[in-house]
């Protein structure tokens, strides 16, 4: 059951992938992007990720898609097609994808990985909050602090660049 | 842990999913579609920690920590990099990567 | 306080001093009082040396002083002094303090003018009294980059061109000398131990002779292109003529004695056997530079052209010297070097004077300037003599005691190139009369220089100076001889010796 | 020390030309002048006073012979232990006799000075340096040392370069000093290297132990062999291109004549008396090892000599400008000095023209300073240098004329005027040595009388030239000297020099050769008639003459074209084969290798600039493919 349910999200996630990179139509393009993001959260869940999974529902799949549809609705008539590619770069991009996997993916059956039989810790809510603001070992404070300074710059930063310059 | 599934078939899949990120990201001409690219690369690594978290080391979540964080800033760059494209558009009436290249030599 | 650390206080609060600094006077004041402190630091120094010395310490350095400043690769602030150091410092205490009387005038940018100039002065006191070839290295750059700006903004004619064909040919020497330097230090320690930058500790050790071969080139052309070793001379003579006055004086009188001491201080004393195994190959480049520096000068027409072939030649001698493996050449060496930086900061500050009054270095387009200006022309004249290795003068001194050291080599080979390198006096002889002869002697060829005036107290300063040591090396150089046959000591010892 | 005050006679000269020279322009310069001659009565007194105690008193050893006395001696440069440049007082009896010479003459030539040269706008300028001239060249005498000698010599060249160009405004003034440094100092090469090598070969400079027939230098006569001299033979040859160069023996005599374009006192002490023997006192100071270890050089002296006596008279008699010909007369005379220094041996009357040489050294300063003193007062009286355009000029000159004559008579070697003992002493020796050496030097006496009462007869007789104002005879201070001198040219010659001059310090007695001494005389009166025949009056016998000369006279009368053939040399080959060639070859070889680095490196930044595109995929598929290389690198070709 689950091995089926992961293989129809890969297919999901691989299909949706490649559509997102190819369309013409760049709204199209963002939808599909939606829907990949959803299946990666539907391997989080099959994880057990369970925050996980929701924050990248609700930080992907809610705030950047629709952040990404914003922009595309700001900078383009939705109907118009993007721009023909030209074939070479086409070309050179296949070809340095497809090396890419080949190697990647023939180191990968060369590397035996040894599957851990460890007990999984505690993924609830409840400890990942302990985890995130603790600053023992296994603490995340200090990231986390990092991470809201950077993402206060980045509202003030992105108000200020994207601010109408006044003439 | 799911099931059936070995750390291999995640890490086939991941790395197909990064590497059409790649090519989305060489190829597209627009500004926000290589931003799109951008966000299938991410996912793919993220997918990536999550499951060397899960198969290895369960016993503690670094790799689940660093997805959410991973998370957090493509957050941040994804507003940051709107706010750039949209400043672009404005400036130059276009979003084509080829148009801009103030910076060379 | 330390003197040693003093003289690089001294125009380091100078420079502080500048900075805050707003009226033109106010500069040239504090410029002139600091320079004239460090000079008589400078002379200070050299008694304190004699009296040292005659107190019975005949250690290889005096005033020594170390502080680690960089732990892991045990680089320190390693200061102290010989008599040849001490000699260096007094004419470098004294080429900076001329160069600021001869800058009086000096209108545009006079801050920052004086600020470079100053910078760059440190950096040559430092060179002289650094005992860690790290620390050298440092001073070195520190004294050689100014030298851009000075020369690219200050400069006349193609001052661009002339301060960056300067500074990168200056540049690849650093990058050479660099590799040699690091070279030394990695082989610092053949036997194991602490790898070190101290002069003093490597010159107890033998480096590998395999290093020694590759390492000595390197060090010895890097040195040699700041001391104007033929072929890579050619920055002298466009860097010279589009340099202001003071900084020419500065740069043929006492940067390129850094290449020579350099050259036999750090390249020849830390690697002896690569040394004399090589010698030869220096030999010939520059009893090459020798002739032809002095053939070049005669068909140039540009005053600064032809003193810059002419330091070409003379500092060529001062590498020939060193080279020569004899206790006399290098006491010659050292001499040569005093004497031509006194004599060629002379003629700069001179053709500088020249140029303000006339417009034109131009020696066709001179005559009959004794008419008008006797002082300077009559210093002209004696400087010169010096040149052209006059006794009485500095130069003479200096060049009989190389040419009497070299020829007391045992084979035809250096007594040959020996004899080469003497005749180059008769070439001397001809450009430098062939310049007073032309823009001194003769009738006025231009009527407007007739208005010329003689100089003025800021510019008798320097050039009593300089004639007043020029002349008193000349006539007394015994004691000068002394302090330098005393310190070259230990390195003949290990230069010499081996030869036998 | 017993002569210790000798330093004495070289420092007051010295610290006139201080005084002068630095407060020339601030003090008055009537003043400059007294204080010049003052300085020289001082000098001068001493110097006869050392040369009475030396010669009388002191200086014969319990042997007879006159030591060597060192005066005074003060290390001044160390170049190594055994050499070292010292400054000292060496007396002999040359350096005795010079010292006398040096000052007389410089007295009278300071006295002179203080009329020829008042007025001039150079006056104390000219004091200092012709006491810089007498310090020098008292200190190169005086030398105890090769090195001490060679210092001064380059001081009496510059001090010969500085009064030839008094009159630097002048265009010729200033190339004559120019040519007459220059090419003293190539010759001053040879002695320089000559040094070297003969200091490398005995380890010493001092001439004591150089000269002591059991020192270093007497070693070495069996070493090397290059080119059938030995090393030493070699040394000493080079040593004697150096004083050939000042003695203006012949390859080296061109700047002689131009140096006349000095002022004629100038001409007078340094061109004829003094500066121009140095070359015959450095061979005479170096005699012992010249005759003992390398008498081959010594034959080279000997031909160089008499070839530059000849070649001198011969030129002398064809030229017009009367400080030139004086000028060539002295080139002769110290062709006869070389000469006679080449055919002496070493050792008493071996020695014969060791002495002779000296004495005519002796004799012919005095005959020589007056002659162009003489000279100087004519120009002073008609301001100008041409024989064609004097004449008659005896009765407003009349003691200018009696002097002129006397020495004239002396010169010719008339007797009993000085010349003729010491140049019958030099055909004496000559005759002994090798009778070739004879027959020329009897044909110079001869040429000698003849160019001599050419010189005479043309100034104070034949036809009355238009002048621009009646020539006026000169003032006291002018005449003095010239009395002086003459009285001393005629009485000189009876110094029975032998008695204190010797090779090798021995005094001996000479006896007048009457054999030798009749033909000589004969062919000087011989000259004399000849010369007036031809100009006592106006004829047109000379013209005559020449024209039966040809084409020699137009050589002689231009030199042989020697000045062209250097000027050749200096442009055409020096500077156009080799100086350009270099400043060329430095500028577009050397420099522009180094530019073309610079360029190179430029080009090449030019053409990969294109890498930098701003194509942000241009530079991400870069990245990528090179991430995939490095994969390839690291995981399959390095790991397996």
């Amino acid at each position: 059951m689950e091995t089926i349910i992961f293989y129809i999200l890969s297919l999901v996630i691989l299909v949706f992938s490649v559509l997102t990179v190819t369309t013409k139509k760049i709204l199209r393009a963002a939808v599909y992007l939606l829907f990949v993001l959803g299946a990666t959260a539907g391997i989080y869940f099959m994880f057990n990720y369970n925050f996980l999974a929701a924050v990248q529902l609700t930080v992907y799949a809610g705030g950047i898609v629709v952040l990404i549809i914003f922009s595309i609705l700001l900078t383009h008539q939705i109907n118009t097609d993007l721009d023909k590619i030209n074939i070479k770069k086409i070309a050179l991009g296949i070809i340095s994808s497809g090396l890419g996997i080949f190697l990647v993916l023939s180191t990968l059956n060369n590397h035996h990985f040894e599957a851990s039989n460890k007990q999984a810790t505690d993924s609830t809510i409840h400890g990942i909050g302990r985890a995130l603001l603790s600053y023992s070992d296994n603490g995340y404070i200090l990231p986390f602090e990092v991470i809201s300074v950077l993402l206060l710059a980045t509202m003030i930063g992105a108000i200020i660049i994207a601010k109408k310059v006044e003439e | 842990m799911i099931e059936g599934i070995s750390i291999h078939h995640i890490l086939t899949v991941t790395t197909i999913m990064f590497f059409i990120g790649a090519y989305g990201f060489l190829t597209r001409k627009n500004l926000i579609t290589m931003l799109m690219s951008i966000e299938l690369v991410l996912n793919a690594v993220n997918i990536n920690f999550v499951a060397f978290n899960k198969y290895l080391y369960p016993e503690n979540m670094q790799g689940h920590f660093f997805s959410m964080f991973i998370i957090g800033i493509a957050a941040a760059e994804a507003a940051v990099a709107i706010a750039i494209i949209i400043n672009i558009y404005r400036n130059i009436h276009s979003i084509d990567v080829e148009d801009i290249e103030q910076m060379k030599y | 306080m330390d003197i040693l650390t003093s003289l690089i206080l001294i125009p380091v609060l100078t420079v502080l001093a500048l900075l805050f600094c707003k009226e033109l006077k106010n500069i040239r004041v504090i410029a002139a009082v600091g320079m004239t402190i460090q000079l008589l630091q400078a002379i200070r120094l050299v008694f304190i040396y004699m009296a040292e010395r005659a107190s019975g310490n005949d250690s290889e350095m005096i005033l020594k002083k170390s502080y680690q400043w960089f732990e892991s690769i045990n680089i320190q602030y390693a200061v102290g002094v010989d008599g040849i150091s001490v000699l260096m410092i007094l004419l470098t205490g004294i080429i900076i303090f001329t160069g600021i009387f001869t800058s009086w005038k000096m209108e545009y940018l006079t801050k920052e003018f004086f600020i470079s100039l100053i910078v760059l002065a440190t950096g040559v006191f430092g060179f002289f009294i650094s005992l860690d070839l790290f620390t050298l290295f440092l001073f070195y750059e520190l004294a050689v980059l100014p030298m851009y700006l000075l020369i690219g903004i200050w400069g006349t004619g193609k001052k661009e061109y002339a301060a960056m064909k300067l500074t990168l040919m200056l540049m690849g020497g650093s990058a050479l000398l660099l590799v040699g330097l690091l070279g030394i230090y990695f082989n610092s320690a053949p036997d194991g131990g602490q790898l070190t930058f101290n002069i003093l500790e490597i010159a107890k050790v033998t480096i590998p002779i395999e290093a020694q071969r590759f390492f000595f080139p390197l060090t010895f052309i890097g040195f040699g292109v700041l001391g104007a070793l033929f072929p890579f001379h050619t920055w002298s003579p466009d860097g010279h003529a589009s340099a202001p006055t003071a900084v020419s004086m500065l740069h043929a009188g006492v940067l390129m004695k850094l290449g020579g001491y350099g050259a036999f201080r750090v390249a020849m004393y830390l690697m002896p056997e690569a040394a004399n195994e090589m010698a030869w190959i220096f030999i010939i480049l520059t009893s090459t530079s020798v002739i032809y520096g002095a053939l070049g000068a005669i068909v140039q027409t540009d005053l600064k052209y032809i003193n810059a072939y002419s330091s070409v030649s003379h500092c060529g001698l001062v590498l020939f010297a060193v080279l020569m493996m004899n206790q006399t050449a290098f006491d010659g060496a050292i001499l040569q070097m005093l004497s031509h930086g006194l004599m060629t900061a002379l003629f700069f500050a001179l053709i500088g004077m020249i140029y303000e009054r006339t417009g034109t270095r131009d020696i066709k387009k001179m005559g009959g300037l004794m008419k008008v200006m006797p002082f300077l022309a009559v210093a002209y004249v004696i400087a010169g003599f010096a040149s052209l290795g006059l006794p009485g003068l500095s130069g003479f001194v200096a060049e009989m005691t190389i040419f009497v050291g070299a020829f007391q080599n045992e084979d035809t080979f250096h007594r040959i190139v020996t004899i080469i390198a003497v005749s180059s006096i008769v070439v001397t002889a001809v450009y430098i009369l062939r310049v007073v002869g032309k823009i001194l002697l003769g009738p006025m060829i231009d009527e407007k220089h007739s208005l010329i005036s003689d100089a003025v107290w800021h510019e008798k300063i320097p050039i009593f100076v300089l004639l007043f040591t020029i002349i008193a090396m000349g006539i007394a150089p015994l004691w000068m001889s002394d302090i330098i046959w005393e310190s070259l000591g230990p390195i003949v010892d290990k230069l010499v010796m081996l030869t036998n | 020390m017993e002569f210790s005050y000798t330093i004495y006679i070289a420092l007051i000269p010295f610290a006139v030309f201080v005084i002068n020279g630095l407060f020339g322009s601030k003090i008055k310069e009537s003043f400059t002048g007294y204080l010049g001659v003052a300085g020289m009565v001082v000098a001068t007194y001493l110097s006869y006073f050392t040369a009475y105690h030396y010669f009388f008193k002191v200086g014969k050893a319990v042997d007879g012979a006159y030591q060597k006395v060192i005066g005074f001696n003060m290390e001044w440069l160390r170049f190594t232990e055994s050499l070292h440049i010292d400054i000292g007082v060496l007396l002999d009896p040359i350096s005795v006799m010079m010292l006398v010479v040096i000052t007389t003459i410089s007295l009278m030539v300071h006295i002179y000075s203080l009329g020829y040269m008042k007025g001039d706008k150079g006056y104390s300028r000219f004091f200092a340096f012709l006491s810089l001239f007498t310090f020098s060249m008292l200190g190169l005498v005086v030398a105890t040392n090769i090195f001490q000698m060679y210092m001064f010599w380059e001081l009496v060249g510059l001090s010969s370069y500085l009064l030839i160009a008094h009159y630097y405004q002048k265009p010729s003034a200033v190339a004559a000093s120019k040519k007459a440094f220059i090419v003293t100092r190539f010759a001053d090469l040879g002695f320089l290297i000559g040094i070297l090598i003969l200091s490398y070969l005995t380890g010493t400079f001092d001439f004591n132990i150089l000269c002591n027939p059991e020192g270093p230098a007497f070693m070495q006569s069996s070493s090397a062999v290059f080119l059938g001299l030995s090393t030493m033979g070699w040394a000493l040859i080079l040593i004697f291109m150096g004083g050939a160069g000042k003695s203006a023996m012949f390859p080296f005599h061109i700047w002689l004549p131009d140096a006349m374009e000095g002022p004629t006192p100038v001409s007078a002490l340094i061109h004829a008396a003094t500066m121009v023997v140095a070359g015959v006192f450095l061979i005479a100071r170096l005699f012992p090892i010249f005759a003992i270890v390398a008498p081959n050089a010594l034959e080279v002296v000997a031909v160089i000599g008499g070839f530059s006596s000849i070649f001198a008279a011969v030129i002398a008699c064809t030229q017009t400008d009367i400080k030139r010909i004086l000028a060539f007369s002295t080139m002769s005379q110290i062709g006869y000095m070389m000469l006679a220094l080449g055919v002496s041996g070493y050792g008493a009357e071996a020695g014969l023209g060791f002495m002779a040489s000296m004495f005519h050294l002796f004799t012919h300063a005095m005959f020589k300073a007056l002659l162009f003193l003489g000279a100087g007062a004519i120009i002073h009286a008609i301001h100008t240098n041409n024989l064609s355009e004097m004449g008659n000029l005896r009765k407003y000159m009349p003691i200018p004329h009696i002097t002129f004559l006397i020495a004239c008579l002396a010169i010719s070697g008339i007797p009993p005027f000085a010349g003729f003992f010491s140049k019958d002493e030099i055909l004496v020796a000559a005759y002994n040595h090798n009778q070739i050496y004879f027959w020329v030097e009897w044909i110079v006496a001869g040429l000698t009388a003849f160019y001599m009462f050419r010189l005479y007869f043309g100034i104070f007789w034949g036809k009355e030239k238009k002048y621009d104002h009646t020539p006026h005879d000169a003032p006291f201070s002018m005449t003095f000297p010239l009395i002086f001198l003459a009285i001393a040219s005629a009485i000189v010659g009876f110094i029975p020099f032998s008695n204190f001059v010797t090779s090798d310090g021995l005094p001996f007695d000479i006896q007048m050769h009457w054999e030798i001494a009749l033909p000589s005389i004969g062919i000087a009166i011989f000259g004399i008639i000849v010369a007036f025949v031809f100009y006592k009056k106006e004829s047109d016998l000379p013209n005559r003459a020449v024209a039966s000369f040809g084409s020699f006279y137009k050589y002689a009368l231009n030199k042989f074209y020697f000045d062209e053939l250097y000027l050749f040399v200096a442009r055409k080959v020096i500077f156009k084969r080799f100086s350009s060639p270099i400043a060329w070859f430095d500028r577009h070889i050397i420099d522009a290798t180094m530019d073309g680095v610079a360029t190179i490196t430029n080009y090449i930044a030019l053409k990969i600039k294109g890498l930098q595109s701003g194509q942000l995929q241009q530079y991400a598929s870069v990245f990528v493919s090179g991430v995939l290389l490095l994969i390839v690198i690291f995981i399959y070709l390095i790991s397996v």
